[in-house]
């Protein structure tokens, strides 16, 4: 097991690239990845302004951490590689292959067989529990070494998270069955209002694992209220290193941005979210029979009777 | 007096044993700034300042282990787990650790610490928020478990919960945090843990229930008087100590129970009740015991919840039936 | 056929399907050298290799996060917690993991494992190693609590949870696990869960029990045989799922029952026994249900526990008051 | 938080120092660790071989680990430090006030009042879930210094135990409080059968926490038997390098210790270990009603009649 001590970043907030620092990523990689961040950032707006309209559930934006969730996620081969997110990578998922509407609609409360994740799609489903997926995620990879599959699983965690139980477990485990598996801590300063120093002493949070240094550029969720807790002139300063403007300045600087490009890019990302929210809209809704769907492969007894009980009701009413 | 809802109601209860007892302190994640993802802690960092009211790292278990700890050094400690759901992470520091303290040690050391958490249906949560896995706890002697139901015996119960010189789970009811104001006194004033109250008498049917559940039984009971059945409520208060008196003098005067939780089926306190009954109220009961509770399936998403959870409906219907049989 | 004792049929389980099926594989504390505390994954690392006999780091939960995992991957893992009462450190990784995968993943994803552990108490363990904490997972949908008895039962329980898809908590009595010997079948062979046995038809009342605690129902079946009292005994086997026809069936003919079980009276799954004949089988019963059970007290010090675990005299007790009230 | 990592072996085989290094304990101080290591391997002796004739219930030996476990609470102040063990710190407890007749006699199954921790002695319980009294050990040492008392704790691990999870978050913790907490992790190289390596890849237990490599001479506990998975060379290699014998090698280079001197302190530590463990045999048996003390300051309603059925019951017999 190896953890990346260093801070990787290397773009100031003019988009010049720090002395003597270099990319590593092809000019191609680069247009794509500005891509998948600005449909990350737009698609946070369209969801953020459909929860305000009571038509999304709790939804988590990813504002300000773009680079690390869309850097990460482009280092996978979807057709080989697993991704076990925590909860801001949606659009690491879609690049790995999870219909953005299916996402858009299991948001929109639609949450059937019709918006699981797609067989041959290699993702876990996002869970909630902070940190318990990151045992599954050496599971997962010292299962595909055993069957001898050439894969690598991707787990993501926060610095929050990072303090569970859980995260030294799963890395110990890892470290001994020699699993082949990354954690990306994503230490965007909060823990919902609890802010890094709070979290731990620790000198950097890369000691913990490959650790990204970001900003969470937004409310926890849209049920979090942050003013409450953060200085503004916090924001203000992460704003000045927003990552999408740092990317864009440094590729207008040279000569491989420019309005018009901007302007089409996000037309086209744009059309994109439109179209899968237009399709998201008319999945099925949820039945209620559907509570006792996928339990058990086969329904005890018991439950069968339970769901008789509800659907007798159900269709009285 | 003040008018005051469940949330209210606790905070005052915090604000109010912070100020008498100095060593009382409230730990959990986002109490202190944020006060609390419900606000239940709000204003107490301003109040009562940081060494006091401490934001904890993200660590269930060690929120637990480490009040165990302040408590034999003679801190008050109020953790506070975010819900009830996360209780999990720390299940190992709850039962097997500050439970059996006072016993383990032979009564040399014991454990005064109270763990609130927020749990219960229909608010839309993500998975875990909703779970009430209250009956999870029944099984670990040592720590009692208070479910209130409203805001004077929030405030009343929470305050003997911190000063009761043994562990407590008091479990708060989220989806009636704010449903309504009643009086409840300014000063300090506590509930006796064990004793459920008798909230409404009837004739017919006996419905037992705690937490929120009582507000499905108290609808309940309205429909049902309109159907000339007339019933008795019980609010169980605290699920450990178990009143067995009170419900069973109340199912003897009906002839009839039903049990209303909002935990699934199966392994629900409700069990322990409708158990007890047939062994102690045997020669009073004229009817079968009925529990109405969610259902055996792991809580579902929010635009399922409505038909998982016990609703009026459910609990009229089974009323009637019991009535009738 | 070969006579076996439950160790010893554990132990064949797990060789069978080890050799059947390669991706079987078992991990946990101690199961490869030393072949488990008790003994009981003895041989299978010499016989099936490093790769498929793991002794993990000392950490339960990630024990049972990475069986999920595994089995994601396409592997079947059986994984040992040491001692059920370890399960506790596991907490959150089981019923609101393990459980809930296929819910969660509606059905994309489900988790084909097996937790084995040994429980129960009388044979002077330190703490946490009697703990019979079975009734915790109830709550806990998704996840089926397996409960054998005996050496035949035990082998083919275990086989049916090796290859059941879903999750499968499977709890060992070690106090029984070297009682006795019996025949044992060779080959493989599958018991199917929710299927309760009745293995003794009398007249006058019925005991249920599961795991060590049929053996006590037996040796005082044969003691009230002697004052005439006739008795059904029934082994549930299964908790999830649990076998409501057998049990109602088998009460409705006597009238009368006792449940027995060696975890804590309150909470404890006998609750849910008692609670589901009170509403299904309440017009043919004759008597109150009893319960015979642990006190609700943490599990004591080894020279505590015959005390503290239900007896063959207080079975015996219960069920001549049962038989003549 | 910090964590020492550097090997603090200073004795050879035979009892020399290593190059350069110099003892920083006084002789005063020698003698006194060498009497209580002694007495730690000697107590094994005698409880292991009760055990044997069944008069004592399982019992974990500290032979090989005297030096780390009377090293570092030499380093304490009964008056005013805390002791949170783990379970092969018997004599740590001795010399911090825990009278060693108690011991025996809770180790002879006379587990009542008359055994537990006398108050004011500053000791938790010896407690069976590993790890999990670390976090009481970060609670305890917070709450200490927020009453302002001049106290530290010293809590106790194994390397086993180390890996689980309450271990992280107690330390995660520990540090952001500031915490006045030692964590003490024995590295005696098993967990029951489990050897170091497969327990973690990290490249040294020390940087875990505060670390003493030690090995474990002796079986796991008297369950145990470790011919299943140990090679005898290990044990050997091991007993080459037994704590006391170097040390008593070393004072007897040093001229502080010789045969009589030996045959003295021995005889006079088999006397107290006599001595308490006579007084052992005669505390006070377990009675039944005993069961339902200490469960709760008031015993609520239904535990009182359980009672009076066991006690009832019992009467009868
Ligand atoms: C075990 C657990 N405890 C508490 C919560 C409630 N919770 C949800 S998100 C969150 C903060 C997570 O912080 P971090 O891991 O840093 O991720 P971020 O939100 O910053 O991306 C908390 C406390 C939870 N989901 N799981
Ligand atoms: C949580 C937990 N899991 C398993 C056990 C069973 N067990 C008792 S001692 C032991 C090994 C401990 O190893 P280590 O921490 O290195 O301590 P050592 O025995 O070597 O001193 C195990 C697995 C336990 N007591 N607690
Ligand atoms: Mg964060
Ligand atoms: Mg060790």
């Amino acid at each position: 097991m190896k953890a990346m001590t260093a801070r990787q970043s290397i773009l100031k907030p003019d988009g010049r690239l720090l002395n003597g620092a270099k990319s590593s990523m092809t000019d191609a990689a680069l247009m794509e990845a500005v891509r998948w961040m600005l449909m990350s950032r737009i698609y946070d707006e369209r969801a953020t302004a459909l929860q305000r309209q009571g038509l999304y559930g709790v939804f988590s934006p990813a504002a300000g951490q773009e680079a690390s969730v869309v850097g990460s996620a482009m280092a996978l081969d979807p057709a080989r590689d697993w991704i076990v997110p925590q909860y801001r990578e949606l659009i690491a998922l879609v690049r790995h292959g999870y219909p953005l509407e299916r996402l858009a609609a299991m948001g929109m409360g639609r949450i059937t067989h019709a918006t699981r994740i797609p067989e041959g799609v290699n993702v876990l489903p996002t869970q909630v529990a902070l940190a318990a997926q990151l045992p599954h995620a050496v599971g997962l990879a010292w299962g595909l070494k055993l069957q001898k599959k050439d894969s690598v699983v991707m787990a993501y965690v926060g610095d929050g998270g990072s303090s569970e139980g859980d995260f030294h477990e799963a890395l110990n485990l890892a470290g001994v069955r020699q699993a082949p598996v990354v954690f990306v801590l994503q230490n965007n300063q909060w823990a919902i209002s609890t802010p890094r120093r709070m979290q731990s002493a620790t000198s950097s949070f890369a000691l913990r694992a490959a650790g990204y240094v970001t900003y969470r550029m937004s409310f926890h969720n849209t049920t979090d209220n942050p003013s409450l807790y953060e200085d503004p002139k916090q924001r203000d300063e992460a704003s000045r290193r927003d990552p999408i403007d740092r990317v864009i300045k440094h590729l207008t600087r040279r000569g491989l941005w420019n309005d018009e490009r901007d302007e089409q890019t996000r037309m086209s990302i744009r059309a994109e979210i439109d179209a899968a929210l237009d399709k998201a809209a008319s999945f099925p809704a949820v039945t209620p029979g559907q509570l006792f769907d996928d339990i058990y492969a086969e329904l005890p007894e018991r439950l069968r009777r339970q769901r008789e009980e509800l659907l007798g009701e159900g269709s009285k009413e | 007096m003040t008018q005051r809802n469940v949330l209210e109601a606790i905070n005052n209860a915090l604000d109010e044993e912070m100020s008498r007892d100095p060593n009382v302190m409230v730990l959990g994640l986002d109490v202190g700034k944020l006060g609390g993802v419900f606000r239940a802690t709000s204003g107490l960092l301003e109040k009562h300042g940081a060494q006091r009211v401490v934001d904890t790292p993200l660590a269930e278990a060690s929120i637990i282990g480490a009040s165990l700890g302040l408590a034999i050094s003679g801190m008050v400690p109020v953790a506070e787990i975010q819900f009830l759901g996360f209780t999990a992470q720390a299940f190992h520091q709850i039962g097997p650790q500050l439970a059996r303290y006072r016993t383990r040690s032979r009564g040399r050391f014991h454990c005064q610490v109270t763990i609130r958490a927020p749990f219960g249906g229909g608010i839309s949560s993500p998975e875990f928020h909703s779970d009430a896995v209250e009956a999870q706890f029944v099984q670990s002697p040592g720590i009692k478990v208070v479910m209130p139901s409203n805001p004077y015996d929030a405030k009343g119960l929470l305050i003997e919960a911190i000063r009761d010189p043994d562990p407590v789970l008091y479990c708060e009811p989220d989806r009636i945090y704010r449903l309504a104001r009643m009086e409840v006194p300014d000063g300090a004033y506590t509930i006796p843990f064990g004793k459920a109250a008798v909230i409404r008498e009837g004739a017919d049917v006996t419905l037992v229930a705690w937490s929120a559940a009582v507000e499905l039984c108290l609808l309940a009971a309205g429909r049902l008087a309109d159907d000339g059945i007339s019933v008795t409520v019980v609010d169980l208060r605290t699920l450990v100590p178990f009143d067995v008196e009170t419900v069973v003098s109340a199912v003897a005067r009906t002839g009839r129970c039903v049990v209303v939780h909002e935990a699934p089926l199966s392994g629900g306190f409700g069990a322990e009740i409708a158990a007890t009954l047939a062994s102690e109220a045997f020669y009073d009961l004229d009817a079968p015991i009925a529990r109405v509770a969610a259902y055996d399936v792991p809580y579902p998403a929010a635009p399922l919840e409505a038909w998982y959870l016990p609703s009026v409906e459910r609990v009229v219907a089974a009323a009637r039936k019991t009535a009738r049989q």
